[in-house]
């Protein structure tokens, strides 16, 4: 085996699976509340939810603890849910004509709208990751605020100003949050999904 | 293990009493590479606050490939780093094989490992012909270096049909194979370049202006280097061993024999040495490739180019381009077009320390700096 | 900081000085207008439609699917199709575009229309000389019509493998032919 | 061959007798004028295409060929260019400094040619304190440079301009130092005498110019440095820096203004490249007796020529300095030089009587290690702490 071969083995015994980091979280942050968000693709990149008043601590106990050292904060981006209707078959007991039958029925439901940012982690110093943790807005109205984790990371300096810019979410705590690749007068937000360009996007009429 | 703090934002401290001048550097600036744009408060020459204007190369890709098919985004990424196409492309399929789980053929894998450190060596023979530019030398450095890039590009072109936007990688492996002889041509252009590097250095490395010009300018510890997010050449400058190569082991970077240069100081001339010495180790990646190539398809049989609908899901990839760590972060929604995609670009987040590193310099360092951290505006706007 | 590393270079400069007036490995640069570096098979500029035979109007292979409209990146191709249709040369009735054009303002050359074209309809040209005294950007499909043995010059070893795949696709239309007489006729 | 030598003299001469006697003097001046500014105004031209061809060439490509024969007529292009582009003069900018500066750099530079001399008894103006005078209307460049960049309100020049004085008076220092034995050898002020105390040869075959002895090769070298510094030439370019400032105190300029600009810049080269040869490589002797079949203006033109070559040469190679390593590098290196250098020409001259065998090589020998060790010691130190060699570590 050789060396670089045994370095990559070790890097995979440090990484630990998405449930023992949140079990890790958990044990020092009681009342965080935490969710894995399960992803379909073969990239096999589960990602972890953060609720807002912990996300700082919880970023830098990520950053410090020993066995994490997620030191590299990568790519940070947003992402826009608008509210859609999504059609669920749920499978249904009901008993018709006295026998009990399994019928299928398709309901409507509406997702919930949100904006979103997430983080892509990595450990330099371990040589492990990505871990994934995302932040949800409760709506995507025009003055929702997520905790910046600038302070944290300081690489998330100008993505976070980048998400602000171009998804309108306000990060609590960035300090120099201005527009980055907009210009300043500029009114609207254009990654967001019902984004429609105006001839000059300083008045939307 | 060091001991991160938080590490605030610098911002300018006052200036003693003195009346300070504050100029707009860029955005049409013969050094800023493009469109960048810095306000710079002088004392005197000396840098007391600088802050970047981005934007003025701004085309919002990101909303434009939410409008396009997936294989339609890949010219697109050409032009995000227009000087090195293969890498973006590489970046980009990378994380669409993720996303869909295509597996790309053994010869493929060896075809974007020597195109794609073959861009690695001219990207960074520009740079510090760039960078030479940069402290006033007249072009020469830069003439030499683009008279062996054109050696490239026309390898390129012969390749892909394009020198610069080459439009070459495909989900699941490669648009077309080699051409006869290119492989041939290759290898000549790549034991020249030895020797181009031998004397790019005798004229370069041991000057002593260039020395006195770099030395201890714009030093990046590497602390704040980690936390900052700096990747690439700039980073392993500052002497951390972080090479997403040896990191991910991607494709098939496993089975080359190379190594990483530290640095030791951080400063520009280490940026200018980590870039010359990586050269040196990228031809020694492109020899055993070009030895070792099979013969074989160049495409997965599975890959379908036109309406690829991938499953609802999410990924992440990304590689060791010659910038830093260039990453595609794509969210399928099951539809023939990405729902999310966007781009990590290693240009505008290595700019983060910019004013850290040239506080306390003159005006002219700020120019060297801006040139050794290495940007390319297409890629910082997107 | 004695100045020896100034030297070297100096001397350096010296060496490419001097080596201009005997060698051409220094001495790169090409007398473009007079002078030029030999054509590359694969180079690629911008599309153009091959059409078979004498009449560009007739002879085009482009049936109007309009694959290259959708996956084009820039969407710079406009089709508009015929409403009646003309045999191919496989005797299949095929619809023809009535409008073709392609604005070359907006045309990035990525060649994405010749690879997803299933009629080997849209290729790259090689010519680079485009500049004009004009604004005649957006060109039609008789500007974009050029002869299938222009291709062949301009790329041999493509153009000789998509003749032999579309002689033995004939070959095979006819034999097919030949054997259900019935269906043919009908 | 006299006839050749001498055939500016004549002609002149036989010009100037053409006319009334009363305007004899007068008309000889305008001749010697007219034929200073056309010969020095050609060279300029010469120079700008000589040297982007030269560095064109050393930058692996052919440099402008494509005006006239080889490319010879592209100065003629660049100055219909320059004549006929708009003169943009900004809405804030003094325009009566911003008119004046170009025609204040340009015409002292023109005077400093008066007293150089080019071949033999071809000099414009005999004065006995010559080269007084060429160093102080070479001085007056300085306030030209002031004036341009203040008068264009724009930040960049007015950073350049400051550039610009501070590099001149620094380098004025050892420019003049390092002239100075060149005086004391010669005793005389006047530039035709210093020539003159150049002539002959030592040990048969060594002419006897100044660059042979210790004190004129180190004096040359300095006068060389100080010279490209005095003209804004690379690696010295700073106040024009064009990568930091833009175009330094120029960025205001346009048309025909740039193009004065630029022919103050070229004459001040000529100038200052003029008296190095005069100084040190002897003016316009030739190296040996039987060379003297060459005119002495071929002489000096040769040695003239070799020298722009070296300045574009070095062009071609080097980046430039920061201010700062550049004011450290006049002040903490070639000033103490300088003196040093002038202590050595003391005692050679001094030494001049010594008359045991071999004497003259032993002069030699002391006179270029004591430099050699004073070169070695000051060039370690001039910008701080020497820096070391760097050790890169490899991670696998």
């Amino acid at each position: 085996m050789t060396s670089s071969a045994r370095a990559c083995l070790k890097t995979r015994l440090l990484m630990q699976t998405l449930e023992q980091i949140k079990d890790r979280i958990t044990a020092s942050f009681p009342d965080a509340r935490l969710e894995i968000i399960a992803n379909g693709s073969p990239a096999n990149q589960p990602s972890l939810l953060l609720d807002h008043a912990h996300a700082r601590q919880i970023a830098r106990f990520l950053r410090d603890d020993p066995a994490l050292r997620f030191d590299y904060a990568s790519n940070v981006t947003g992402v826009d849910w608008p509210e859609k209707i999504v059609k669920e078959k749920i499978k249904v007991k009901k008993i018709i004509d006295g026998v009990e039958k399994e019928m299928e029925e398709v309901s409507d439901r509406k997702t919930s709208a949100f904006l979103e940012s997430v983080y892509h982690l990595y450990s330099m110093t371990l040589g492990h990751g990505p871990l994934v943790i995302r932040l949800r807005t409760v709506n995507r109205g025009d003055d929702v605020a997520l905790p910046s984790l600038t302070p944290v990371w300081r690489s998330c300096e100008f993505q976070e100003r980048e998400i602000f810019d171009l998804f309108g979410i306000q990060f609590q705590g960035h300090p120099d949050l201005r527009r980055i690749l907009m210009w300043d007068n500029f009114v609207d937000h254009p990654m967001r999904k019902d984004y429609v360009p105006t001839d000059s996007g300083e008045v939307a009429l | 293990m060091m001991a991160v703090s938080d590490l605030q934002t610098s911002r300018a401290g006052d200036s003693a009493g003195h009346d300070l001048l504050e100029v707009s550097m860029g955005p049409h600036h013969p050094s800023t590479h493009g469109v960048f744009r810095m306000n710079v408060v002088l004392d005197g020459e000396t840098v007391v606050k600088l802050s970047p204007v981005f934007g003025y190369l701004h085309r919002n890709h990101e909303k434009i490939a939410e409008k396009n098919s997936y294989l339609a985004s890949i010219p697109y990424t050409d032009r995000l780093d227009y000087i090195c196409s293969m890498t973006n492309n590489w970046a980009y399929v990378l994380s669409v094989e993720k996303l869909t789980g295509l597996a790309v053929p053994e010869r493929a894998e060896y075809i974007r490992v020597i195109v794609g450190e073959l861009t690695r060596l001219f990207n960074h023979a520009c740079l510090a012909g760039f960078l030479l530019q940069d402290m006033g030398a007249l072009g020469t450095p830069l003439m030499y270096a683009f008279r062996e890039r054109e050696k490239i590009l026309d390898l390129f072109e012969s390749l892909s049909g394009a020198r610069m936007m080459c439009n070459y990688m495909r989900f699941g492996g490669c648009r077309c194979d080699l051409p006869d002889g290119w492989l041939e041509q290759a290898a000549k252009t790549v034991a020249n370049f030895d020797s181009f590097l031998d004397h790019f250095e005798a004229l370069l490395t041991g000057n002593e202006i260039i020395r006195a010009r770099s030395d201890g300018v714009g030093v990046l510890p590497a602390a704040l280097a980690i936390n900052a997010g700096v990747t690439g050449p700039g980073l392993r400058a500052s002497g951390v061993n972080y090479d997403i190569r040896k990191v991910d082991k991607y494709g098939i970077y496993s089975r080359f024999d190379f190594r990483v240069p530290l640095g030791e100081r951080g400063d520009v001339f280490d940026r200018y040495m980590v870039r010359i010495l990586e050269m040196r180790q990228s031809l020694k990646i492109l020899e055993a490739a070009m030895r070792d190539i099979p013969a074989g398809a160049i495409i997965d049989p599975k890959a379908k180019l036109r309406n690829l609908r991938p499953k609802a899901g999410e990924a992440y990839g990304r590689i060791e381009g010659p910038k830093g760590e260039l990453g595609f972060y794509l969210i399928s929604d099951g539809s023939a077009t990405p729902y999310r995609f966007r781009i990590r670009p290693p240009s505008l987040i290595n700019l983060t320390v910019l004013e850290d590193m040239c506080l306390g310099h003159t005006i002219a360092d700020v120019v060297i700096i801006l040139g050794s951290i290495d940007i390319v505006l297409g890629e910082v706007d997107r | 900081m004695l100045g020896f590393g100034i030297i070297k270079g100096l001397a350096e400069t010296w060496r490419n000085f001097i080596g201009s007036y005997y060698d051409p490995a220094r001495l790169t640069t090409v007398q473009y207008p007079e002078q030029k570096l030999p054509p590359n098979e694969n180079a690629r500029t911008i599309p153009f439609l091959v059409f078979d035979g004498e009449d560009p109007m007739a002879g085009l292979r482009c049936t109007a699917c309009s694959i290259c409209a959708q996956e084009c990146p820039a969407h710079c191709i406009e089709i508009v199709k015929d409403t009646t249709k003309k045999p191919d040369y496989l005797g299949k009735m095929q619809f023809y575009p009535k409008v073709f054009n392609i604005d070359m303002g907006v045309c990035m050359a990525c060649g994405i229309c010749a690879e997803v074209c299933p009629f080997d309809s849209i290729k790259m040209d090689r010519v680079f000389e485009l500049s004009s005294h004009d604004r005649g950007m957006v060109l039609q499909k008789s500007d974009l019509a050029k002869p299938n043995d222009y291709f062949r010059e301009i790329h041999p070893t493509e153009a000789a493998a998509v003749d032999a795949a579309r002689a033995e696709e004939q070959r095979k239309a006819e034999a097919k032919k030949a054997a259900n007489p019935v269906l043919a006729k009908s | 061959m006299k006839g050749l030598d001498q055939i500016f003299i004549s002609t002149q001469h036989a010009l100037a007798g053409l006319a009334p006697a009363p305007l004899q003097p007068l008309v000889s001046m305008v001749l010697i004028i007219a034929c200073l500014m056309s010969v020095f105004g050609a060279c300029f031209a010469l120079t700008t295409i000589l040297e982007r061809k030269t560095l064109g060439r050393m930058q692996n490509r052919f440099g402008p060929n494509r005006v006239g024969p080889f490319g010879l007529l592209q100065p003629m292009a660049d100055g219909i260019k320059m004549i006929i582009k708009e003169d943009i003069v900004p809405f804030s900018a003094d325009h009566a400094l911003h008119f004046l500066a170009p025609l204040v750099l340009t015409v002292p530079i023109w005077l400093a040619f008066s007293v150089l001399p080019f071949g033999r008894n071809m000099t414009a103006v005999e004065l006995d304190a010559g080269i007084l005078f060429f160093f102080a209307i070479g001085s007056a460049s300085e306030l030209a440079v002031f004036m341009a960049g203040w008068s264009s309100q724009n930040k960049y020049s007015l950073v350049g301009a400051m550039r610009a004085v501070a590099q001149m008076i620094s380098y004025e220092v050892p420019l003049v130092l390092s002239s100075v034995p060149v005086l004391m050898a010669a005793g005389s002020l006047s530039l035709s005498d210093i020539v003159q105390a150049q002539s002959g040869c030592a040990l048969g075959w060594l002419p006897h110019w100044n660059v042979f002895t210790p004190w004129g090769l180190a004096g040359f070298a300095l006068f060389l440095i100080a010279a490209a510094a005095e003209s804004n030439r690379c690696p010295f370019d700073l106040p024009e820096g064009e990568s930091e400032l833009i175009a330094g105190y120029l960025t205001e300029y346009s048309g025909f203004k740039y193009a004065l600009f630029f022919l103050g810049e070229y004459l001040g080269l000529f100038a200052v490249t003029g008296l190095a040869v005069t100084l040190f490589l002897g003016g316009w002797q030739a190296p040996a007796a039987w060379l003297e079949w060459v005119p002495s203006w071929g002489w000096f033109a040769v040695k003239f020529s070799a020298i722009i070559f070296l300045a574009i040469w070095i062009r071609a190679t080097l980046p430039r300095l920061r201010m700062d390593q550049l004011l450290n590098f006049a002040w903490k290196f070639l000033v103490p030089l300088a003196l040093i250098n002038l202590l050595v020409a003391v005692a050679w001259l001094k030494t001049g009587t010594w008359r045991f065998p071999a004497a003259a090589e032993v002069r030699w020998l002391l006179g270029a290690s004591v430099l050699a060790i004073a070169y070695v010691c000051l060039g370690r130190h001039w910008n701080g702490p020497a820096p070391r060699p760097r050790q890169y570590s490899y991670a696998e």
